[in-house]
């Protein structure tokens, strides 16, 4: 086994671009269920409708990349309005169905063949980096050392990624410290206690599902910008990883989620690394292609001992566990 | 049923009973009073076996019972009233009493008739759910699902709260009925008052601990009980 | 770019042996995961045979999971295979998952060949010339699917098919063929992956009353097929296609006997699928039930070796830069049809043009094939097609 | 257009392909007027397809068993043997051949008529890929009947390959449709037994929600579990099937309570709250299901029996006995789980568990053990739902249950949460919706409609359709 | 009222004068704060309001008593918004409240605290506080994110807190969750908040059940001090020591209507009241009559015990009849 490149290919993850998508909606669905309750189960919406936003701007109607950014994040508010008016009377573990449902809404359309000249059906999109990488500050060349050797745009896209990510945090930070926080989490708590005391709790909740879902979509956009846009990837287990990840990390945390997304990718990269690697040499009984398949059985259970055993999650405060529901 | 040197606590390092002491023999009415967050729910719910109990002994009938699970405790003819979230809001009251009832069903029609009884709102509308009913209502079904399964021991915490006046009363003359039929019965009660005239020992709890204790009477007039907790305003 | 700078510049230097590292992105879990036995199969015996051979080049394999777009364990193995230097990627199965790495891949300077894929959108890709396919055409496909289905006499066909690159592209060539014979698609229904059950479609198409019904999927036809026969429809009537032309044997409950279907792929004469389960067998100790696009899996490898060694390098430029020609693409090899012979030619200095166990394949400079030979076949009683055409 | 070669030979020369000696394919650049061709430049976004050189076999008609007359019949074959490419047909007038009908290809100085055969079929061999002029005579047509339009004489064109086929089917024409009605009537009984399976899945996961708070993601691998066992007892090991199911219901109980009693119980002792107990059962989701990838692979397995024919029973209605036994089996199993729920004790129990389970314990209730019935409960149930949908779909498969989840959540959530027959109401309400709306929207959104309805009708009914509301103060 | 041991207060004059005409049920007010009208509650076949027209005087404590289930909380949940009447309307300071929602309500400063307390679990009790404040600048989104904006305001607020926790005994618990508060310490919570918006009206649901009486008596004093600085108070209590000490007015309820209105002395001594709520029994010693402790049994000691005899025995045909 060779550990050093096992080691690499792991560390590669620690700055890579899927795992800052998965932080910034990480950070978002902290938003909406860490800090205000709501059991948002159509993250993967959010993302996919950041991720077709941009996408579709630019390449039908021709937009510059910030503007199709825009227009994801406009997109974002809208769909957190639509869901929002109907469902955010609703009970919580009603909200989570809901959600979801609207999310596999929101696949499904951009799946079905109807509006095949703008989404490219079940194919999806891609060729928009163009104007994106234009816009890339760093000259081309090759950056960073060892596990973390980037390209040009490579490095552009972590970047960037990192920026948004840095300022989901720093704004997440800032509002959960302040009585805007407070209500939210006021409302999370027993919404009619905090109704009584005047605070217009529908008006807080779509705000909240507003601000994480934008950061749902800018997750979308780091995921798409360099790659494509596909809508199978938007399925429920997508939503769910991003759940893994904010319970990893401490759900009503500022830094959980970030830290979540590293560790969730880290586990899946070694497993990924380590696995095959072991059946190769033998230590396990099955051929390095079973080998895949077990990687997802482990990631499962990793998945439950990591919250059986902390269920506040890495950052979370331990405190709250003995009083949760 | 004795208590000896009871500590007991929900967060680790804290104990909220720090060395409580309380005996009942069979057959007395206890009274427990003391002011909010003394640790006399926590009294009741450690001997229930809902708080875990980190020293100390409790004994009924002379066997410990620490670390008995709650239906293990029913099981031995020890019913309880829990302060708050009392009753199953989204079973009827015919329910909610048949819950009470749980481990001798056949003598439903018996005890339903003793309870009905005591509150006749609730025979009157045994379908309706108990999620609906208001706060005094829901505090009577609480009662007669405890007083369903006709217990040896009947812990009750703050069981008039919430009942109207003459509710109260009945509900204190029920409950002495009920010991005086042999069920030992340890109440806690902020209608303090009420609750020492009726019992025939009380307790003080202050701090996690019993500070005074004596029959009814005695605590009804020492002056030091009157300021600390009784106040004045029922002295008319 | 493609072939033009000529090989001899290259051959002219000390030829070395060649390490080729190839990695594979073929799907071993999720939905897609029946695609990918027979295309490691095909990977695998491919490298066995040119190891075997010994004739200048060496393929190490590195295997890694593609996984579908649900479970994204392409996710962690492109980057793995990536730090672990492979020279070339083999994959992915579907044109889904190959879109969302390829980017990532051409960065690396890492060719991608993947054996399957027809979505249209890979041809102008911006791929630094690094992206190649042997995946069948659904085009040339489509018009022999529609002319044996006209020649069978069905005036009304109906089709459902699997919405993606791979079904509507085809359904699309079908439907435009077989309504140019005089014949009418009345009914056209398709389905999402992950769809289960089909009886709402099954239902909107029998509806229509249908002399024959093409299906064009993967594995879920062994679910649609018998949707449609315990509805009535007679079990003699469908048309396949590659993706679902299998020996289904007893996986079909109902009997498909007179069906018909496509493949790409010439007819053979030494025994490749036996080929393919000895190998299997003795790698991994089970079974191997199927062969969808083994044939085109093997070829990609072959090809990558010979492109190896005509270029007497391994980057990934340098094999990009010979693959049409090795494949025929230029226009003057010389016609081989195995890795020995091909890799003695390339060792004597000559050009040669690979035909192999999936068609004649030429490639044109976008990297896409553009010769196919596609074989038609019929199920007998027990569920087994033969081939019905030479 | 020059650089894109087209690779056109005989069908004869695939057999000799191995033979590197024999030269078996002409290479002639793709005549520009062959309309594929437009789809060559670079940008087009349409098919990367074009250009592929084709051997087609199947042009011979020699080759194909079901026209043995044709090889018979030199006449009608004539000149199909000197030739590359191949006109053909068939010349039908209301489903039945037409014998006798002469047809005339005409184009480039080559013409050739041929009469059809007793299959009314056709075939003329011409020298090249160029267009042509088809001719019917019409006076060898029966009496009366024309060819409609000007197909009577029409241009024919080569595609990719060497083989044009032109049938003409000639007469009215009015094809026998399923009406919209019938079409109706059917789906609803589909829908309905779509519904009551998802009904079975659903109690399950409702129980399990009532009685616990747990929102049971891994339910779909439950559902899954049955259909497993079913197809190792009833396939593998050859057993009845009558005893097979029976096995695999067994089976899928002590699964239940093995959840319960390795998992559940223990993490319930712990006091995690509900939200991380999701979170495990999505671990535990993934983790079985790729056990079962594991074990079963990627591909879909069969029950015994499975893809029985429909009988029809009376109108348009359809049914296999497999799909009356579910049914029926659906119908009996619900009732007497409802009648469970609501009339016995440990019925009662679950709802007062899932009010207070505090409480519970307090009423002398053994609330571990009532939820360890609980999920034994829902594991039967659940692994019959997965047994039946083998049937109603057909197809055992690793991630079958997968699939449903959502549909068996919206179903319990549309009901009302933890009311037994609201999962009932909810899930035939799917069911029904998830069939019939088929009937105008595309069916690749056919899910759309179904969840559409559910989050419209939580909008209007918040608590579900039978759910109730809580009362406030 | 004799003094009492914890000190401070000292008996007070109650407002008089708070209507015109006569002291029956619906009577005027000389400035009313509510008026509701023909408000009417159904719960399927049960009518658990139905208040034909009732006004509640500004600036004094009035009493909301009445049996269990009389309809008090589902009032209370009609006026503030939180459960639509079927008919009926109502007005706080001359606006209608119909189809207002619950936070505007609150914001308009008609404050409730709720019968079943709704302590914010996983907020420390001091935020709990806080969240009680209203006009918060930095509730607004964007100016959350400066601080700058809001964090004078915010200190106000707390010391506010503090000094509230401190009176309602509950400072020593201020950065402890609020989950870990006992059954009383939440009553205090529930209402300590309430007092945090400054409310023009305050509307309590049984704030002193569950509260140890001496300290009860210290709140009372300060609810009386609230009234002084002009704050209207309705509460609904079962508790009559408190309702007399406090109350200016007391409005009796049962089977959802308005039976009896009136200043306390007067509404107490009103039959129907006695008979429907309090029993005529209020002072007996209960030692007495269960026979725990010899003693005069007195006149009212037997009638008590006859009437629950009797009460117990109708109730008990009327079950078995329901059962039939
Ligand atoms: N779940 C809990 N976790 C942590 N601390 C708790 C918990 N429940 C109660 N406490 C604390 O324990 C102490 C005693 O609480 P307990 O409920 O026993 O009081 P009590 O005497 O019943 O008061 P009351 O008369 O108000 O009901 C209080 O200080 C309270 O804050
Ligand atoms: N949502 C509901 N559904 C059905 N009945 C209800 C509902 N809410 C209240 N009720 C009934 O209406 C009546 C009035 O209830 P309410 O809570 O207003 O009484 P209350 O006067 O506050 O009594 P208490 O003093 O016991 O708190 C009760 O009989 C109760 O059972
Ligand atoms: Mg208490
Ligand atoms: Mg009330």
């Amino acid at each position: 086994m060779d550990w050093g490149q096992i080691f690499n290919s792991t560390a590669g993850w620690l700055f890579s671009p899927t795992t800052i998508a998965y932080a910034l909606a990480a950070t978002g669905l902290a938003v909406h269920f860490g800090y205000a309750g709501l059991l948002n189960f159509g993250m993967a919406g959010f993302m996919a409708i950041g991720a077709y936003g941009y996408a579709i701007s630019i390449l039908t109607f021709g937009l510059p990349w910030w503007a199709a950014m825009f227009v994801s994040i406009l997109g974002a508010v809208v769909f957190a309005l639509i869901l929002g008016i109907p469902t955010l009377r609703l009970r919580a573990d009603y909200l989570a169905i809901v959600t979801i449902a609207a999310a596999e809404i929101v696949r499904l359309l951009f799946t079905t063949q109807v509006f095949d000249e703008y989404t490219n059906s079940a194919d999806g999109l891609s060729g928009y980096h163009q104007g994106f990488r234009d816009a890339n500050p760093f000259p081309e060349g090759t950056y960073g050392f060892g596990p973390w050797t980037y390209n040009q745009n490579e490095l552009w896209v972590r970047v960037f990624g990192v920026i948004l990510l840095a300022i989901a945090v720093l704004a997440v930070w800032l509002l959960m410290r302040s009585p805007w926080g407070r209500v939210l989490k006021g409302i999370r708590e027993d919404e009619d206690a905090v109704r009584a005391l005047g605070k217009n709790v529908f008006s807080f909740k779509m705000q909240a599902l507003i601000i994480g879902g934008i950061m749902g979509a800018l997750g979308g956009v780091v995921f798409a910008l360099p790659s494509a846009v596909v809508p199978a990837t938007y399925t429920t287990s997508l939503t769910f990883f991003i759940w893994t990840i904010l319970l990893l990390g401490g759900a009503a945390t500022v830094f959980g989620p970030a830290l979540g997304a590293l560790i969730f990718w880290v586990i899946m990269a070694f497993l990924d690394n380590v696995l095959p690697a072991m059946a190769a040499v033998g230590w396990l009984p099955m051929t390095p292609i079973q080998a895949g398949t077990l990687r997802f059985i482990l990631v499962g259970v990793a998945l439950m001992l990591l919250v059986a055993f902390r269920p506040q999650g890495i950052l979370g405060n331990k405190r709250e566990l003995t009083f949760v529901k | 049923m004795q208590v000896e040197d009871l500590t007991a606590g929900y967060l680790p390092g804290v104990n909220i009973l720090t060395g409580t002491n309380l005996t009942a023999a069979k057959g007395e009415l206890i009274g427990i009073i003391g002011p909010n967050g003394a640790g006399k729910s926590t009294l009741l719910k450690a001997i229930f076996g809902m708080v875990k109990v980190r020293g100390g002994d409790i004994r009924v009938n002379g066997e410990s019972v620490v670390g008995l699970k709650s239906d293990r405790l029913v099981a031995r003819g020890i019913g309880f009233v829990p302060q708050t979230n009392n009753v199953f809001p989204s079973l009827t009251i015919e329910e909610n009493l048949q819950m009470g009832l749980y481990q001798k069903p056949r003598a439903y029609a018996e005890r339903l008739e003793f309870v009905t009884g005591i509150f006749a709102e609730l025979g009157k509308r045994l379908k309706q759910r108990a999620g609906s009913l208001s706060g005094g209502e829901r505090q009577m079904v609480a009662m007669s699902r405890a007083l369903m399964m006709d217990p040896a021991v009947l812990l009750l915490d703050e069981p008039s709260a919430g009942l109207s006046p003459v509710r109260q009363d009945d509900a204190f003359i029920r409950v002495s009925d009920i010991n005086k039929a042999g069920v030992t019965t340890i109440m806690v009660e902020q209608n303090a008052r009420r609750c020492l005239q009726i019992c025939d020992r009380g307790y003080v709890l202050d701090q996690g601990h019993d500070a005074y204790q004596g029959t009814g009477r005695e605590l009804l007039n020492d002056p030091k009980v009157i300021g600390l907790y009784l106040g004045t305003l029922g002295q008319d | 770019a493609s072939g033009e700078q000529p090989a001899e510049s290259e051959s002219q230097g000390p030829r070395e042996d060649q390490t080729l590292k190839i990695g594979t992105v073929l799907p071993q879990t999720g939905a897609l995961s029946f695609l990918g036995p027979p295309e490691e199969a095909g990977v695998g015996l491919a490298v066995q045979d040119i190891n075997e051979a010994d004739l200048g080049v060496t393929v190490e394999v590195e295997w890694g999971d593609s996984g579908d777009p649900d479970n994204k364990a392409y996710e962690t193995t492109v980057p793995r295979l990536l730090s672990a230097d492979v020279n070339a990627l083999v994959g992915a199965a579907a044109s889904g998952v190959t879109k969302l790495f390829l980017d990532q891949a051409v960065g690396a300077g890492v060719l991608t060949f993947s054996p399957a894929n027809t979505s249209p959108d890979f041809t102008d890709w911006d791929d630094d010339n690094l992206y190649w396919r042997t995946a069948p055409s659904d085009l040339l496909q489509g018009e022999v699917l529609g002319n044996q289905i006209a020649e069978d006499g069905v005036s009304n066909l109906g089709i459902i098919y699997l919405n993606d690159a791979y079904g509507t592209g085809l359904a699309k060539s079908l439907t435009e063929n077989f309504e140019g014979t005089g014949g009418t698609v009345v009914a056209s229904e398709s389905y999402n992956a992950g769809d289960t059950s089909f009886d709402a479609q099954a239902s909107t198409v029998l509806a229509a009353k249908p002399d024959a019904v093409a299906v064009i999927g993967f594995e879920e036809t062994s679910t649609i097929v018998p949707t449609f026969v315990s509805a009535g429809f007679d079990g003699s009537k469908f048309y396949f296609v590659d993706g679902n032309l299998k020996q289904w044997g007893g996986d079909m409950p109902v009997s498909i006997a007179g069906s018909k279907g496509t493949t790409p792929g010439p007819k053979l004469s030494d025994d490749f699928q036996q080929r393919l389960k000895d190998y299997w067998k003795a790698e991994n100790g089970s079974e191997l039930e199927d062969f969808t696009y083994a044939a085109e899996a093997y070829d990609a490898v072959v090809l990558l070796a010979l492109a190896a060694l005509a270029a007497n390098s391994t980057e990934g430029a340098d094999l990009a830069a010979q693959l049409q020609e090795v494949s025929g693409g230029s226009g003057d090899g010389e016609k081989v049809d195995n890795f020995a012979d091909a890799a003695k030619l390339i060792l004597d200095g000559k050009k040669v043009d690979y035909d192999g166990y999936s068609g004649p394949i030429t490639f044109d400079e976008n990297g896409d094939p553009t010769e196919a030979a596609i074989g038609v076949y019929e199920f007998g009683d027990d569920n087994l097609h033969t081939r019905i055409n030479d | 257009m020059g650089h894109n070669r087209h690779v056109l030979s005989t069908p004869k020369s695939i057999g000799k392909l191995r033979n590197p000696n024999v030269p078996r394919a002409v290479r002639l650049p793709l005549g520009g007027a062959v309309e594929p061709t437009q789809a060559v430049t670079r940008r087009s976004p349409a098919r990367w397809l074009i250009l592929l050189g084709a051997l087609l076999a199947a042009l011979t008609l020699s080759g194909i068993a079901a026209s043995p007359a044709v090889a018979d019949d030199g006449s009608t074959a004539s000149g199909s043997e000197e030739y590359d490419y191949h006109f053909s047909g068939i010349v039908k007038l209301d489903d039945k051949p037409l014998e006798g009908v002469a047809i005339t290809i005409d184009g480039g100085g080559f013409k050739e008529t041929v009469d059809t055969d007793v299959e009314g079929r056709w075939k003329i061999g011409v020298p090249e890929k160029a267009k042509y002029t088809l001719t019917v005579d019409e006076s060898t047509l029966p009496k009366g009947i024309i060819v409609e339009g000007d197909s009577a004489s029409q241009e024919v064109e080569f595609g990719l390959t060497q083989t044009k086929v032109v049938n003409l089917f000639l007469g009215e024409g009015v094809r026998e449709t399923t009406s919209f009605a019938d079409q109706f009537v059917e789906r609803i009984f589909n829908g309905l037994n779509f519904g009551l399976l998802l009904a079975l899945a659903a109690i399950g996961v409702s129980l399990i929600f009532g009685t616990t708070g747990l929102t049971n993601f891994a339910h779909a691998e439950m559902v899954t579990f049955g259909a497993i066992m079913a197809l190792v007892f009833g396939v593998i090991l050859n057993l009845p099937l009558w005893l097979a199911i029976l096995v695999a219901l067994i089976l899928s109980g002590v699964f239940g309570w093995a959840m319960d009693a390795g998992l559940w119980r223990p993490l319930r002792r712990k006091g995690l709250g509900l939200i991380p107990l999701m979170i495990v059962s999505i671990g535990l989701s993934l983790a079985l299901r790729y056990v079962f990838q594991f074990f079963i692979g990627g591909k879909t397995y069969q029950l015994p029996g499975a893809g029985a024919a429909k009988i029809e029973l009376f109108g348009p209605i359809k049914l296999s006995v497999i799909d009356m036994v579910s049914m029926g089996t659906s119908i009996v199993v619900l009732i007497a789980v409802a009648i469970w729920l609501t009339r016995t004790r440990i019925g009662k129990a679950t709802r007062a568990i899932s009010d207070n389970p505090a409480l519970a314990a307090a009423s002398g209730i053994d609330v571990d053990r009532v939820i360890r019935i609980v999920w034994i409960l829902a594991a039967v149930l659940a692994g019959l739902a997965g047994i039946l949908w083998a049937y109603f779909r057909p197809g055992v498969k690793w991630d079958m249950g997968m699939h449903i989840l959502l549909l068996i959540f919206a179903a319990v959530i549309l009901g009302g949460l933890g009311t037994a027959f609201g999962a009932l109401v909810g899930a035939i309400i799917v069911g029904l919706l998830v069939e019939i709306s088929t009937l105008w929207l595309p069916p690749d959104i056919k899910y759309v409609g179904a969840l559409v309805v559910l989050i419209v009708i939580l909008m209007f009914r918040p608590q579900g359709i039978l759910g109730r509301r809580e009362r406030l103060g | 009222m004799s003094s009492n041991a914890t000190g401070s207060s000292v008996p007070r004059a109650k407002s008089t004068g708070l209507h015109t005409g006569d002291a029956a049920p619906g009577c005027k007010k000389v400035d009313p704060i509510i008026v509701a009208d023909h408000v009417a509650r159904h719960f399927g076949g049960l009518t658990a309001v139905d208040v034909e027209h009732l006004e509640i005087p500004r600036g004094a404590i009035t009493a909301l008593i009445g049996p269990n289930g009389a309809g008090k909380t589902t009032l209370f949940n009609l006026l503030c918004g939180f459960d639509r009447p079927n008919t009926g309307s109502w007005s706080f300071n001359g606006t209608s409240l119909a189809g207002v929602p619950a936070y505007r309500v609150a914001r308009m400063g008609m404050v409730r605290t709720f019968q079943l307390t709704k302590a914010l679990s996983l907020l420390t009790v001091l935020e709990n506080m806080k969240l009680g404040a209203t006009k918060q600048r930095g509730e607004h989104l964007w100016a959350s994110v400066i601080p700058a904006l809001w964090r004078t305001q915010d200190r106000e607020i707390e010391a506010r807190a503090h000094e509230l926790l401190a009176r309602f005994k509950l400072d020593a618990k201020a950065a402890d969750y609020a989950a870990s508060l006992s059954g009383g310490q939440r009553k205090l919570l529930e209402m300590a908040r309430a007092l945090m918006g400054r409310p023009e009206l305050v509307m309590l649901d049984e704030p002193m059940a569950g509260v140890n009486p001496a300290l009860t008596q210290s709140l009372l004093d300060h609810i009386l001090e609230l009234k002084d600085e002009g704050m209207t108070v309705l509460f609904v209590e079962h508790d009559m020591h408190m309702v007399r000490h406090i109350a200016d007015w007391v409005v009796v309820m049962a089977e959802g209507r308005i039976v009896a209105e009136g200043p306390p002395e007067t509404v107490m001594q009103d039959q129907a009241v006695i008979d429907a709520y309090l029993g005529s029994h209020q002072d007996v010693d209960l030692g007495v009559v269960t026979g725990r402790i010899s003693g005069e049994l007195g006149e009212a000691g037997e009638e008590l015990l006859e009437e629950i005899e009797e009460a117990v025995e109708a109730s008990i045909e009327e079950a078995e009849e329901e059962n039939k």
